[in-house]
């Protein structure tokens, strides 16, 4: 495990044509890491995400994103994922290739990469047209009952970058609160990245909890705040006004270069896009404002 | 007249006299998540919410923005792992009602969340089926929530995200499907309900100041009618008054500004 | 949820010939609970279990098993299970079927049984003669690779049964500490029936334990000391001196039976066997003991 | 003239030599325990040690009894469900070397731990598999450990319970096992390791008070014996004294009587 830079960490593992999955449920949504990508320029990627969320909006208005592998492609609890229809729709900025699956399907095919199996099993997709515009759903036989059993194949990204808690310094990763599938989108990854809201000498990690070892993480970069818009569970609560005001953003193409310009490839780092848009606050105001 | 409650309060309110106390049910975000927290403050305190992010038995006090907010692991019993949610608890036979939500159903109860228009060539390109495809086929039963017009009330689904009765009599099992599907459509005028052979949907009730002829002209098919169509009772005023209270509380604390430790 | 003694959970809810798992691994082992079936003379039982242990040679040798599902039958950190040898080698007291997995297949069989799949997937028993002998290990076809991949069938226990450390009143139980196949043993039972050390009014759960919901739960019964000569994390140590002793105890049939005699059955409840072990403590001992 | 330490010990140690700094290692009870425990507290602070029980990168302080002691748990880094342990560390390839014992093993180091005799009709019927066929196979390779009789290195095994190079000459690869195999099998009186193209093990490396002569008469087939035998170096005292420490603590805890509440 290496400490190092959002910057370097991105500079250093993530490569134009890659498959990455930046994993996290709702919660924890690696946004740090999506705009540092963004920043860099990384181009030809196929992004992998059960929901593309706000983080895949913008790194495919930004012309990241050559594929999209997903299962639900909204702005939770808000509507539209415009860039992403933009780009589905007429291929502003470039067409985008969709792997398209049901939560089920992407969970089943994220625990079978986890486990080094070619392929996953679940009862799914029955009587939908899925199957119809995605290929890669097929099935097996049960061997004992005969019955037909849907597959999918399993996801192996590249690189999955995921946001958490706390680190220690042995690159030991506490995940806390509601994860998703970011546990198997870590297991399945050839490389795995992890932002964190704190480096500490011991993991507040009680028995049972959920600790990503040290020894199967490529790289921690410490980036306080990396998961906002996001959230991060005991640290700071989900921007539910911002996921709002992105349906306006996001709607118009203009408007959309326009907020990438000033607030992600105008700041030099996560710290001065979050004084970018004016949410940024000390550790100690967060003190007394709690 | 008009009715001191909207419709959807209304269709929330039918929503949530479906619910049983005791009753395991599988949540999606807006009206299903208001209808299953309002059942749980009024009826059914014992309701077993999950929801797909892996929070079982949740008891938010507000209503969450999304699927996976941070009050929804607070109040839980169990945070478990996504591929849990759908390997244990939904595949594994243990969820009692599935709530879901499309943008077109179809007069078998099939729903299309994915796609108007060509799916390659979309004219409207819709955020995509989530979890529905497997709780449409392995929830105990589905309820959906659907405001109903002629352009979501539809003859023929641009495309399939999840399964009702696929063509009726039988399709649906025969397909494999595990359990009983869309046992009730709850929409802004009234509730349609399977014909036991069919399996074509028919309006069974309808809300107080609606007629069966608007109902059917907001279907764009025949809709098939019961013999007898009930009148669902108006909601009452502690359902009211509970469901707006929550709605309150949700409004307050979301509007709240959030500051991000650097 | 019904909150019952152990008696009255067995009586109800274990029937002859029923298929029963008593799961965890080295820890949490529902000794109480097998002892409490050999008291109520329940037979023709298909016992399944990863590693037998001392509770179902003890089972076995009480004549209450008709068949074992398992994947490692010896005495941990000491040697055989006599009385398991003596049933598959003589057929002591009766003839044993045995269905002998490996543990990874057995993992497999659980999980694919809680997830209500007709069978599990695994990369296993490869060039082993398990297959040989245990019919049910079959294989698929990856759609996708060509690969050939194994597979076991799920297990669906009738009834499963655990020890853990906390229920609340609801019937909510924690597990906490090592877990063996618990979890997925407890998704995958028709029925489960739990022993916990104590019901509590709120668990001891910080975010993200391994929680058992209420509603899963078809009976608790509050069973101190439960799992003895096995452990409870933070209640008790693993009685490895017992281990050893049981060595020599399970050796000799008469031994055996003479042992079982006065200590099952000549016993009422799982406090009268740890008083006539000599191992039982009140609480108030134990807070001045530790 | 006795050498002041045991073929246990000089087992041991040799087979905690082979384990490096920051490898991760599958770890089955009694002597591969002790000897990842040695090499932990000696040359590989780092060393990852994973039990099947499900706990990962333990660090006890005395030695388990069994797969499962609560030890393991306390120093763990991580205790998660043994499915997980199987599926995503091992068969996910995160296992560098797993450590094996048997009651028989072969010239290719297949083992047998589950039936002397006839499988249906046993002679002596032992523990079982566990977890050997898989850590067989996934590990990236396997060190097996056992004391050297014409008894356990057999010509013919009673039953295959884990493969190790199958007939040898690539059957292994063909059979499509993921991991290197038995790159080492330690006994008490030496190192055998396979011939890069037969497959078949051969003598490398003797312990230093034994004859080659003696190797082989303690093998039931014709052991193949590499043209440069080296000799193991002897514990160090640091080796014994560490071992002893481990050894002595150990036996103390095991020794400490249980009370359980009621």
């Amino acid at each position: 495990m290496a400490l190092l830079t959002l910057h370097d960490a991105v500079a250093r593992y993530v490569e134009d044509g890659q498959t990455l999955a930046l994993e996290g449920f709702t919660h924890l949504i690696p946004f740090a890491a999506g705009h540092e990508i963004i920043r860099q320029g990384r181009r030809d990627l196929h992004l992998v995400r059960m929901t593309p969320d706000l983080v895949y909006d913008q790194m495919i208005g930004a012309g990241c994103a050559r594929a999209l592998t997903f299962s639900w492609g909204g702005n939770p609890g808000v509507g539209s994922l415009h860039r992403l229809r933009d780009a589905v729709e007429n291929g502003w900025p470039r067409p985008l290739e969709i792997v398209e699956h049901s939560h089920a399907g992407m969970a089943a095919a994220y625990t079978a990469g986890a486990a080094n199996l070619p392929f996953g099993v679940l009862r799914g997709y029955i009587g939908t047209d899925l199957p119809r515009v995605n290929p890669q759903v097929k099935s097996v036989t049960c061997p004992y009952t005969g019955e037909t059993i849907a597959t999918v194949p399993a996801l192996r990204p590249d690189v999955t970058i995921l946001h958490a808690v706390q680190a220690d310094r042995r690159g030991n990763v506490l995940l806390r609160g509601i994860l998703g599938a970011q546990k198997e989108a870590a297991m399945a990854a050839r490389r795995l990245v992890v932002t964190v809201e704190q480096v500490v000498d011991a993991l507040d990690a009680p028995m049972n909890a959920v600790v990503l070892p040290g020894w199967l993480v490529t790289a921690v970069a410490c980036v306080p705040g990396g998961a906002y818009p996001s959230y991060a569970q005991g640290c700071y609560a989900r921007d539910n006004a911002f996921y709002l005001a992105w349906d306006e953003i996001s709607r118009d193409r203009d408007r959309f270069r326009q907020w990438i310009d000033a607030h992600v490839l105008g700041t030099r780092d996560h710290a001065a896009f979050l004084r970018s848009l004016g949410v940024a606050s000390t550790r100690d105001a967060m003190e007394v404002t709690r | 007249m008009t009715p001191p409650w909207t419709r959807d309060e209304m269709m929330t309110v039918a929503a949530a006299r479906m619910l049983w106390d005791g009753c395991v049910c599988f949540v999606g975000i807006g009206l299903p998540s208001a209808a299953a927290n309002l059942a749980r403050h009024t009826h059914a305190p014992d309701i077993v919410l999950v929801y797909e992010s892996g929070t079982v038995g949740t008891r938010p006090d507000v209503l969450p923005l999304s699927i996976g907010d941070g009050e929804l692991a607070d109040t839980a019993t169990a945070v478990v792992p996504l591929p849990e949610i759908f390997a244990y608890y939904l595949q594994g036979g243990r969820v009692d009602v599935g709530f879901l939500g499309a943008a077109q159903i179809d007069r078998f109860g099939n729903l299309n969340s994915t796609v108007i228009g060509d799916y390659a060539r979309p004219k409207t390109r819709l955020p995509g089926a989530g979890g529905a495809p497997e709780i449409a086929s392995s929830a105990g039963q589905v309820f959906v929530v659907l405001k109903q017009t002629p352009r979501a009330f539809v003859p023929r689904l641009d495309f399939v995200s999840s399964a009702g009765f696929l063509e009726g009599r039988g399709a649906r099992a025969r397909a494999g499907a595990a359990g009983a599907g869309p046992q009730a459509v709850i929409t802004d005028l009234g509730i349609l309900r399977p014909d036991p052979e069919t399996e074509e949907l028919q309006l069974v009730e309808r809300f107080e100041d609606v007629t069966v002829e608007r109902v059917v002209a907001a279907t764009g098919w025949p809709l098939a009618v019961a013999p007898h169509v009930n009148v669902v009772a108006p909601p009452t005023g502690d359902e009211l008054r509970i469901l707006r209270d929550l709605q309150a509380r949700t409004r307050a604390a979301h509007a709240r500004a959030i500051r991000v430790p650097y």
